[in-house]
């Protein structure tokens, strides 16, 4: 079984870091893994830094600018990544976008997030009906999940079909917007919270974006599945480096 | 074979919708929509009088004698640099400002490299009192002062891109992004045939118009509707579909696609894409795209700020592969002696984007009766400041 | 009655050729050629051709709808903006430079006040392979740069004029000393309806195609040739001339001719003629002109460099006199306001010259179903830096 | 009989000079004008100042500005002129356009030349046909000779029409150009002064534009009754002021 579905049987709330590859240095990679593990993470989104990351917001997009400019590529990563298994066991999931990987090869890049224990994906332009029709076999091939969006702006028979194709699961971007762009939880957001999780979907819901507290946390999972942090976690690095991980999860767990 | 896209929204296998699911609603809507609205009698009939009337179409096709006496062929001009703003670019923002009212839009969003399509939306925004917000890279707003300015007069607000290259690569991820943010009420006019289905397709139908022109206006010249050869350059390559868009399928025309080589195509300073790219995805599009073996973008480089982009539209990938179409490389220099040359030859001062296309005939010998209709896609008021310094006039 | 022009080159007591023996040979050429040259068919087949495909002619008779409302009359704009080189002043240098073919000269002078007259003919210079000198007001030269960049482009000599007020009536000055100098090979390419006759008779011919234009047009969209007024801005007077013309003798159309009062009639910066000039002789023509009692010219002050002049032409000073036209004077800050009001409104950024006519509807309150037909001389690329630094944009 | 008339009788070739009214200084006229009688001139054109003296090129352009701008007008020149002729007897002419005079009104212009003395007029913007249908016996009620230009482009029938309606000296132009452009006569002048001796007119001619010491002043008068000499005079004027009249006028005729 996927450690991703299983951490999902966990009863309790789940807390996702995302951080930027090869950030704030080219090999703090393993080192930002390992402590969000100790710290208490239950599960980890590795960006692959892209040139162009147009769902990112400033903060994760200056960060991969800078991942870049240390010589991150997909190579580098795996390599980077192959003895990853023997420290950590908690779900790893690469994020990135399409790019890249098509241009290693969809085919071999799964088979190599296979060899280093990567257990999915989260790609945001890679779209569910061009995944379904040329990729689906492949990431099965290779034992990934791949993990869809929805948004508030998803009607209810495409997060229905969303979640038929999805076998880990959704990644609920609280608001639609790019990352980092929200302070705080609405009405609105509640509302939408609400509703997604009275749909009873198959796949449980992580949220993400805008999520940068205790606070927010906590009302991210009131009613979903658990939560992602992203550009808060990146600012932190950015500002307190790789040994303080740990202040920012205990920050945000208490 | 067609060239022109499918059901799928491919031109080839180029083309598709790359998006981020926040952007799914947006694009999806405008899919479901666009044919049917274009097909509207009173979308048609508001479309055409405001070309007619606003913009200033039909442009002429003018013989351009004293250019032609020197290469010794026969070089038609489509006049594009005639409408109003000043480019090919307006005719694709009034289409597209009829379509986003008929969508119930009331917030519009643009990127633009050389300023024109910024120009175009602004404009268009301004007849239609609609709020206007343009990306633009910093380095193109610094070289294309004039239109910077231009959009302010016309009450829209300018944002520097100040990520990547700071050019018109960099101001599309922020326009993007601003559609991911912005959702519901916002609709995104691209400014060529690049962006995800049915970006492509509906932007080359708008600019359709300038072969439509040509088709008719060739016959009352020439007593033919077929050039021998089709001329325009291509960035996003909107210009070009524009004047290719009846002909595609004509193999009778050849077509010619002229792209920005900048300092030369092995110089690392180039944005020839089909030369030096490879497929991938870029703004939501499968298509040619330069880029490191990595999939990173390359950042380009050219001194026109509308060439200055790394990929193609994908019907232009899938004119290159097929061959359909012949690419030529032309560099700064090339540019702008071709565009001085214009100048002194025929009074007539193009932007320097054009200035590539009009190097063509320094590459390529044509016969003394070859007809060839070049898109003099817009005026170089824009570009006066390069032309000055580079020629220090 | 008719306001047209006599045989003996006056309208009404305005008018003639009040020159020096020197140019009498090169003046006394043109007066008897001109009309005959006009009228032969390869001219006129050449001259149409020319607006046709080179200028972009027709331009658009545009309803302006949003300012329409706006003022709640019916507004229409003759989109001279929209023509090769940014202003009617095309429509003239065309036919000049095709008169001075066929006078077989094979050297032009211009002056130029906006630059946009200078502009006009560097590019018919250029379209034709003929040398080209332009006289231009230091101050002029500073204010309109763009304009000075693409007559460079356009391989034309700029010579500043440094006398006097160093604006439009200091380059007439030097241009017709260039002309007195150069008595043989040069033909002088005056860019308004004034000057010595023939010139006000024969550039009020060559812009006569704008309202030969309008009456089409307007029977085409109002079923009637008529508007109920024609308004239109005066420097010398070209742009105006040629928007009246074929309706001068017809009184059902109200005429307005709009001056620049600069910062206001009686404020001593002015250029407004018509209030507060007198009859006398300037640049080869008896007309109204701003002079001292000594009979000194004024030097005129506008925020405009088109309408910077201190006379008009004789075919307005008649008009004036007899009433025909109704004469309204616009201060600098009545029509900064109205041309960035037509950006906002229309989507359209007019040359500050038009940005005057337009300032009529903030004076002049017209009944809904008054049809208003204006000449949008130009646009405003020339005067963006103005704008700008004006509104602080 | 006029004075101009009368000089003109003399057997010798005849010095005119040009200056402009109230240059450098405003009362400098009638001191210019006694200083010029006195070292030998034959006859004076009084330059009245105009704002745009379009026939006129820098030298004698600056001088005008400059004198406008020391106050000289129409009222004022006459007022300096009300006793000269107690002191000169050569002719004086003034050359100045002709709106300041149709300002002034032009019969009244004329009754107060011929109050002051004044024996002719040049108007360079007056046409010849004006002048003979408006002017003419306006002029010739105050006694005035109005003195027509011709030039090298002037057709031998206009300079015949010009020479029947003339009635004192025809003002050659020696080449078609401003005052002050040219230095040295060539082939071309020579042969055009020739050519309208051998035209033998009524009126004898006096050559302008172009003579500026001894030898072109000796080449125009070859062939023509005399030289008149302006922004060669001005410029001395500038250079050294009114009292050094004497040697400029000397340098020419020596
Ligand atoms: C005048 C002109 N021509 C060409 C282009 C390139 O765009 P496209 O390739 O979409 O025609 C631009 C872009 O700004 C432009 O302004
Ligand atoms: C746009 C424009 N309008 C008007 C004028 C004024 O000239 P006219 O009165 O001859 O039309 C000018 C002169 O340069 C001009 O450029």
């Amino acid at each position: 079984m996927n450690r991703i579905n299983q951490k999902l049987e966990e009863d309790k709330k789940l807390l996702s870091i995302y951080f930027t590859a090869g950030y704030p240095n080219i090999n703090d990679t393993v080192t930002v893994i390992e402590n969000l593990e100790k710290s208490g993470v239950d599960m980890i989104e590795i960006g692959l830094p892209f040139s162009d990351p147009l769902a990112d917001g400033p903060t994760i997009q200056a960060s991969s600018t800078k991942a870049l400019h240390n010589g991150m590529t997909s190579e580098r990563l795996f390599e980077q990544l192959k003895n990853v298994r023997k420290t950590v066991s908690i779900p790893l999931i690469i994020m990135g976008y399409f790019n890249p990987m098509l241009q290693y090869g969809v085919e071999e890049f799964c088979k190599k997030c296979q060899e280093v224990g990567i257990d999915g994906l989260i790609i945001p332009d890679l779209p569910v009906d061009v995944y379904h029709d040329n990729y689906k076999s492949i990431f099965e091939k290779y034992g990934l999940i791949n993990v869809f969006l929805i948004t508030p702006q998803t009607s209810e028979e495409r997060i229905r079909y969303i979640d038929s194709i999805s076998n880990g699961f959704i990644y609920m971007v609280s608001s639609a917007s790019v990352t980092g762009s929200q302070s705080g939880f609405g009405d609105a957001q509640t509302e939408y919270f609400q509703r997604i999780a009275n749909m009873k979907l198959k796949n449980p819901q992580i949220v993400g974006f805008g999520i940068s507290n205790n606070e927010t946390f906590m009302q991210a999972t009131k009613y979903a599945k658990g939560a992602i942090i992203g550009s808060a976690f990146v600012k932190h690095l950015t500002n307190s480096g790789v040994e303080k991980v740990d202040d920012f999860v205990t920050s945000i767990l208490t | 074979m067609s060239y022109n896209i499918n059901e799928k929204g491919y031109y080839g296998e180029f083309g598709g919708a790359y998006i981020p699911e926040m952007l799914y609603p947006n694009v999806e809507e405008l899919r479901q929509n666009y044919l049917k609205i274009m097909a509207e009698p009173s979308f048609q009939e508001e479309f055409n009088a405001l070309l007619k009337d606003y913009v200033g179409r039909p442009s002429p096709l003018y013989f351009a004698k004293r250019l032609s006496e020197k290469y010794n062929t026969k070089i038609y001009l489509k006049r594009e640099d005639l409408n109003h703003t000043g480019a090919h670019k307006i005719n694709n923002t009034i289409g597209q400002i009829l379509m986003a009212k008929r969508l119930g839009k009331n917030r519009i969003i643009a990127e633009t490299g050389a300023g024109q399509h910024g120009v175009a939306t602004a404009t268009v925004c301004a007849l239609m009192g609609i709020e206007c917000i343009v990306y633009m890279g910093e380095i193109d707003i610094a070289r294309q002062a004039p239109n910077v300015a231009r959009m302010k007069m016309l009450g829209a607000t300018v944002i520097p891109a100040l990520s990547g290259s700071r050019t018109l690569k960099d101001a599309t991820n922020e326009a993007i992004r601003d559609w991911i943010n912005n959702p519901v009420d916002t609709h995104y006019i691209i400014g060529s045939v690049v962006g995800p289905h049915p970006y492509p397709d509906m932007v080359a139908k708008f600019q359709a118009v300038v072969s439509e022109e040509i088709k008719s206006q060739l016959l009352e010249k020439e007593g033919t509707e077929n050039p021998d050869y089709l001329v325009a350059c291509v960035g996003g390559g909107s210009n070009a579909a524009g004047t290719y868009y009846h002909y595609l399928d004509n193999e009778d025309v050849n077509i010619i696609a002229i792209e920005a080589a900048g300092h030369g195509i092995d110089s690392g300073e180039s944005a020839a894409t089909s030369v030096l790219g490879k497929e991938g995805i870029i703004h939501g599009s499968k298509t040619l795209l330069m880029q490191t073996k990595d999939g990173q973008i390359t950042e380009p480089y050219s001194i026109s700020a509308g060439l200055d982009y790394p990929g193609v539209g994908p019907m232009h990938a899938n004119l290159y592969k097929t061959g359909r179409a012949e690419f030529i490389a032309i560099t700064d220099n090339e540019a702008m002696k071709a565009g001085l040359d214009l100048c002194k030859l025929e009074g007539i001062i193009p932007a320097i984007e054009s200035s590539h296309a009009l190097a063509v005939f320094e590459h390529k010998k044509f016969k003394p009766d070859d007809i060839v209709v070049l898109n003099l896609s817009g005026r170089g008021d824009k570009d006066l400041q390069n032309y000055i310094d580079y020629f220090k006039l």
